[in-house]
């Protein structure tokens, strides 16, 4: 075909003796969006670094415009124009948005004078082009996770690429952004980019699909077009198995109320006049899972961290545990308390990576497995051991590092983590992010289980779906306050969004700032 | 069957331990070829670089604990020298029993250590420039409390006669086991221990490699970040103090000059045993295989009358060559 | 304060400023003490003593300071000569009297130089031990730093001094003055060579350290051991308590120079060059105060 | 309107610049009080201050590059004294013309820099350790060239006679401007001019900051990190080649021992002029005023002739007391 943009052929990758992929073949043409599927760790990610240029060292061969090619670097790659948007952020917190866009590639003369001017005004076009409120002189670290990913794929599209990968760029967007995200992809398909995307939302992939090429285990399982490939067959495909696809949310046993919380407020941590959490009340019952929405900025995230103590001592409000006042000041004193936070990002704030994942596991409950000091390795080997069996944690063994597991099974350890300290409520700030459908599906049934056994929950999670689903009342939150609640049967995605933009229903308002 | 063989004598060869292993037995075999006729091949040669190491292994165990937290204490030399000052001071001059003096320096020593780590927790200061001010520091109140000059192990009697004022600092710098083994060598491998205990078999163990390894996510887990800083550089400074008084007993005297840039060579051997010095990796097995490597490093440069100059030059380079050897994948 | 003016006679407080350039070394702070013992013999005499860490900058820094603040006498134990030539030369040519200690700078632009010969010290050394072992034997020489002028000064000196004698010196090392390094070069020169007759060190910490080293394999019989400086808490020490067989003393000169600048303060004529004598300290002796060289 | 304007001056206290700031005028106003009898107030005090402190400035510039990237260098005191040494064997024993002297010099110091930053890139070694060698390395080098002795800026005439060698020595260690700047002070400031231009007007200033803030990231980018590496490692050895040949006309000799311990001085100015030693975050202006605080610092204990301990101390004390304003909220 004459529009193929990329070819590649038997593929195949080790690790130092692991093999990772193993004869994938993989195209791309013009115009067209190729999902790229798979289970956590099944080799998407490795496969689009080889065409990126970061693995140099791999077999089979690779064709980019119907030239054989065998980049070094990402440089060599980016000149053949092809541009990736990483998985894992790849930008600069402590450099200017401006900088961070043109990294690599800076506009400058050829004795290497920066012409700082031209990339602002060029940012700043770029920046509304997407429709962003972005300011390119400020640091990418001021912004919230969500923006910066929106920076990302900015810097991804600021050039003139031909292939264009996306590994899972909407992890960490919001409906709204991810929609502004899927116009654009129409626009590159328009201008005859082809798109590898990545995803575990199964919404998203059939939204955008033309193509879908699965990966199971290192190898190639199939490709085929998504009207020929349907939820399903996709999903055997991905998992080697039917996975009952629905979200397993028995008639809820709701107990006392858990977690009572009165007028919580998180002033800016910059000493702005705008607090991110303004005088939130809520209340949690026990065995209730009460979802929490809202978009970039709402300071739902703020709010799980303020009451875990994470910003240090509560400034304002009062928080209640079964009926108990408890003025937390620590994330120490918080778990002490019975409370557990699962932070949105697993990485920085999750896990330690250079840990094994026994290790891991106990991390939070390290006294219970030291009684007076000593530790009882025996005895966390065995925790480990049933939490590997409860979760479905796959690795070669609970010593390996975590730095090595995929994100849906590092997600699990994660999980494993907070319910070994048996918390009486759960803060679970986006707990599926990155997960694939599969460890997806064992999560929901754990957080059904949980709740059965009087955990209460509190949820944020930007799948719109799995929010509806899963909770059993939503509060929907924006600028700091709570500008809607709703019981699980009144709640739509309209509704929610509405709410999430700043629309006021059914809660007492309080005068804006 | 072949390649399963060969994939796990390449895993063993990834292994941190089997690279300070390696990087050791590389130098030993060098000590070998350059035998300095035959001397190397003496017990005693062996013993005596035990001995010479182990002031500086001391100090490189609380090192160790430093920066597998991720952090650094440059300060390790100084405080040697402040506590053997302390010690002298204490036990010659003011005639505190050895015991109640040992006790009262290890505890100083703590505490300087324990200050660093203050700073380093309560106001999230740089670890490398406080302890750099804590070695100012220490160095200075070393000079000031023994006015700059070395507090000597004797008392002048009314006749002119010179006697040994604490025999205890003879005590400490003898050999047992038929004179094979120095008592400071005992003192580290006690030190050696005590520091696997913290680090493999206690709790705090366990947090000190968490906080190394991503202090945010262990103190979103709980762990007590601040008091366990204050430990491991607390110990650091314990250490310190042991050190000095083991210097202090060989040297038979109190310096105020002691341990000038010890830290250095505490944290090389740190290195060369292949810690990390990001934090969160490493173990006090491979600071002793680091030890052993710097100790005998250093006894074949001394024993083959090396130059200075030469000396220098080759310490340069096999630093180099056995970090090489060491290279963690990551 | 006691600033500017040029009429010395008439003020109450003279003013000496001291630039010592290193007091890592206890011979050092042996020089200040004395200096500041024999100024508060006099009640009109305030020195002002200023370390420069071995860093021949930062010494140059403390003479540009004092000739700004005007000192009435510039005492200085210069690090190097050269570099330290010109800032002193600049003193003295605004009037200043200026006392230069232990190490020459060169040329003649300076008032007194008042120091001690370390190349006829060793030769001493040399000539002693020549003579205590006969003429023949094995010597361990423990050197000072090997880029300082007292530590080729007293490695040449004594070379001379045994020179036309059997005496090998078997093994050197450098031990930078210090005394852990002392002892650790001497376990490696012990371990290799099983008969010792003397250990000559560049200074008494080193002697001191080698003592150790040979008496923690009980062979501190078998050899003698000299050193220098002959600090009373140190080298006098060691004498007396049997450890070394010899010290050679290097005067520090502190109290020579506090006499010279009062002298030359009170208008008296001093000559150019003092060159201080040194003594000899052995067991026999040392009750004695040492016997002149 | 009374909130905006406290939030003003609140952003502008947290910025970096301002608090090196106050740190330096904190200092400056101790000179003020503690005046030595108003030697503070003259200006061949600060003319002096500057002339002593350009040394350990130029080392500062490079080291705030290394810094930047995430590294650090600890070798620059020992190429330091290398290039001292190199520039004197070539102008004064072998003769060169002080140009093409210099020119080698330079290119040498950065070669040194250069094989650390190659070692660091290539091979993923801890910049730590690789520069610790380095250091280690370069003075034997510099002991070897010199044969351990100073190579003096004269020679001596048959009749015994001292005559300057090569007079360019003294043109460097001279003044301008009617007496009031010394020329080192301007190489000092041209050092300051030529970082800045690197790190914020050109593109390797871009790679640098990118690279100590996230060197995977950077890599991803198609930054071509070994190079950028090399290259600040490289000018970190040229600018201590360039302090090796200032240092060098300041004492008229070449001398091997040159620069011991400046590197810990130079690592002090940065970080206390708020740098960062995690890298990506800092500017040369910070290291401008960090020079100054150190330079007023220590001119303002020698001033007053404070004891040898009590200046340790107070150096200690106050370098913590300077970071504490410093510390960053991350
Ligand atoms: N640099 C590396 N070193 C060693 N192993 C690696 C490396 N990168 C990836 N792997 C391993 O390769 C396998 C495939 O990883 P990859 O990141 O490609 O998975 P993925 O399909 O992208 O998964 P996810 O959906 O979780 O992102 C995993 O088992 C992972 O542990
Ligand atoms: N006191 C504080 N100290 C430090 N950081 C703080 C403090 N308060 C808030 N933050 C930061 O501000 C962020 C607030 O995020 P917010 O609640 O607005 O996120 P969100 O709207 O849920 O968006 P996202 O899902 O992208 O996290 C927190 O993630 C936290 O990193
Ligand atoms: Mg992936
Ligand atoms: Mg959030």
């Amino acid at each position: 075909m004459a529009d193929r943009l990329l070819r590649m052929k038997g593929i195949g990758k080790s690790f130092a003796g692991t093999r990772v992929l193993e004869g994938v073949d993989f195209d791309l043409h013009a115009g067209e969006v190729h999902i790229l599927a798979g289970e956590n760790g099944a080799g998407k990610s490795t496969l689009i670094k080889i065409l990126a240029g970061v693995h140099a060292d791999y077999e089979g061969t690779m064709e980019v415009g119907g030239q054989v090619c065998r980049f070094r670097s990402p440089r060599d790659a980016a000149t053949h124009g092809i541009s990736v948007i990483y998985q894992e952020l790849s930008l600069i917190p402590s450099m200017r948005v401006s900088d961070n866009i043109f990294l690599g590639r800076e506009r400058s003369t050829h004795a290497g004078w920066m012409r700082h001017g031209s990339q602002a005004k060029a940012c700043a076009a770029l920046m509304a082009r997407l429709g962003l409120d972005v300011n390119p002189s400020r640091n990418v670290e001021d912004y919230p996770i969500s923006v910066q990913q929106t920076i990302e794929i900015a810097k991804a599209l600021a050039f003139d690429a031909r292939i264009i990968v996306m590994d899972e760029p909407t992890s960490a967007l919001t409906k709204p952004e991810a929609e502004r995200l899927f116009a654009i992809i129409a626009e590159l398909k328009a201008n005859g980019c082809g798109i590898i995307y990545i995803s575990h939302k199964m919404e998203e992939i059939y939204r955008i699909a033309d193509r879908i090429t699965v990966l199971r285990d290192g190898t190639h399982v199939g490709t085929a077009t998504a009207a020929d490939l349907p939820r399903a067959a996709l999903i055997h495909w991905m998992v080697g198995r039917d996975i009952d696809e629905q979200f397993p949310r028995h008639a809820p046993h709701l107990g006392g109320v858990r977690l009572q919380v009165e007028d919580f407020t998180v002033p800016d941590p910059h000493g702005r006049p705008y607090p991110l959490v303004d005088r939130v009340s809520l209340r949690v019952r026990a065995g209730e899972i009460l979802g929490i929405g809202g978009l970039e900025g709402s300071g739902a995230s703020a709010l799980l961290n303020g009451l875990f103590g994470a910003y240090g001592r509560i400034l304002g409000g009062r928080v209640a545990l079964d009926d108990f006042p408890c003025a937390v000041r620590s994330p120490q004193h918080a778990l002490r308390h019975g409370m557990a936070l699962l932070t949105n990002d697993r990485k920085t704030s999750g896990l330690v990576l250079s840990m094994g994942i026994a290790e891991n596991i106990t991390l939070a409950s390290v006294p219970k497995y030291s009684p007076g000091g000593w530790f009882n390795h025996g005895r966390e080997m065995e925790t480990a051991r049933r939490h590997e069996r409860a979760f479905g944690i796959r690795a070669a063994s609970l010593t390996q590092t975590v730095e090595t597991l995929s994100g849906g099974n590092q997600q699990k350890v994660v999980l494993a983590k907070w319910l070994e300290t048996a918390p009486r409520v759960l803060l679970l700030d986006e707990p599926t992010r990155g997960v694939d459908v599969g460890a997806k599906q064992e999560i929901y049934a754990l957080m059904d289980r949980w709740t059965a056994e009087g955990i209460a929950i509190l949820l944020i999670t930007s799948e719109m779906p799995e929010l509806l689903a899963l909770s059993d009342r939503i509060i929907v939150m924006h600028r700091g306050r709570i500008t809607a609640e709703m019981s699980r049967e009144e709640a739509t995605q309209e509704k929610v969004l509405e709410a999430a933009m700043g629309q006021r229903s059914g809660v007492e308002g309080v005068a804006g700032p | 069957m072949i390649n399963r063989k060969t994939h796990t004598i390449r895993a063993l060869l990834a292994l941190p331990f089997t690279r300070a292993l390696m990087a050791l037995l590389i130098i030993v075999s060098l000590g070998m070829v350059f035998n300095a006729d035959g001397a190397f091949f003496d017990w005693g040669t062996h013993r005596d670089m035990l001995r010479q190491v182990s002031v500086y292994g001391i100090l490189a165990c609380g090192m160790t604990l430093v920066i597998i937290t991720g952090g650094i204490d440059l300060a390790v030399g100084s405080v040697l020298g402040l506590m053997a000052v302390t010690f002298s001071i204490l036990s010659i001059r003011l005639g505190v029993p050895p015991a109640a003096a040992i006790l009262l320096t290890l505890l100083l020593g703590a505490l300087c250590g324990a200050v660093s780590g203050a700073l380093v927790a309560r106001f999230r200061m740089q670890p490398f420039i406080v302890t750099l001010a804590m070695m100012v520091f220490a160095r200075g109140l070393a000079k000031f409390l023994s006015e700059g000059k070395k507090i000597p192990n004797y008392v002048v009697g009314p006749d002119g006669s010179y006697t040994e004022a604490v025999p205890f600092f003879r005590h400490l710098d003898t050999r047992i086991l038929g004179g094979n083994l120095a008592v400071v060598t005992v003192i580290f491998f006690l030190c050696v221990f005590l520091s696997w205990l913290v680090l493999a078999r206690l709790r705090p163990g366990r947090y000190i490699y968490a906080i190394g390894g991503n202090e945010e996510a262990a103190r979103l887990s709980g762990v007590p970040v601040g008091w366990v800083k204050v430990l491991a550089y607390g110990m650091s400074g314990f250490f310190a103090a042991v050190a000095g008084i083991c210097q202090a007993a060989q040297e038979t005297q109190g310096d105020p000059e002691a341990g000038a840039t010890y830290e250095l060579t505490a944290i090389a051997i740190v290195v060369i045993g292949g810690t990390n010095l990001m934090g969160g990796r490493g173990s006090i097995l491979l600071t002793l295989l680091g030890t052993l490597t710097i100790g005998y490093l250093e006894k074949i440069l001394s024993i083959n009358a090396v130059s200075e100059a030469g000396r220098l030059m080759l310490t340069g380079g096999i630093i180099i060559a056995a970090v090489l050897l060491q290279r963690s994948r990551k | 304060g006691s600033r500017g003016g040029n009429n010395v006679g008439k003020k109450d407080v003279f003013v000496i400023g001291m630039s010592q350039c290193n007091l890592g070394e206890p011979w050092r702070v042996q020089m200040d003490e004395d200096i500041r013992a024999a100024a508060a013999e006099y009640d009109h005499v305030k020195v002002l003593f200023k370390d420069a860490q071995n860093d021949t900058l930062r010494q140059r820094g403390h003479i540009e300071e004092f000739i700004r603040q005007g000192v009435d006498v510039l005492i200085a134990s210069p690090k190097e000569a050269a570099p330290l030539t010109e800032p002193l030369a600049r003193a003295y040519e605004k009037g200043i009297p200026v006392i230069i200690l232990d190490r020459a700078v060169l040329g003649d632009q300076y008032t007194v130089f008042i120091g001690a010969d370390n190349r006829l010290i060793g030769e001493a050394a040399g000539k002693w031990l020549k003579k205590a072992l006969g003429g023949k034997g094995n010597v361990v020489e423990l050197k000072g730093l090997m880029t300082s002028v007292p530590g080729v000064d007293r490695h040449e000196g004594f070379r001379k001094g045994i020179e036309g004698s059997d005496i090998k010196v078997i093994f050197e090392a450098d031990m930078q003055w210090l005394e852990p390094n002392a002892r650790k070069e001497m376990e490696s020169a012990l371990a290799r060579f099983d008969r010792i007759d003397a250990v000559y060190a560049h200074n008494d910490p080193g002697a001191h350290g080698a003592y150790l080293a040979a008496a923690a394999v009980d062979r501190q019989k078998e050899m003698i051991f000299v050193g220098i400086d002959a600090l009373p808490n140190e080298g006098r020490a060691y004498v007396k308590q049997g450890i070394l067989a010899a010290c050679f003393e290097y005067p520090t000169g502190g109290r020579e120079a506090i006499d010279t600048a009062l002298k030359l303060l009170n208008g008296e004529a001093v000559p150019k060059k003092i060159v201080l004598p040194t003594r000899v300290y052995t067991p026999e002796n040392i009750d004695r105060g040492g016997e002149a060289l």
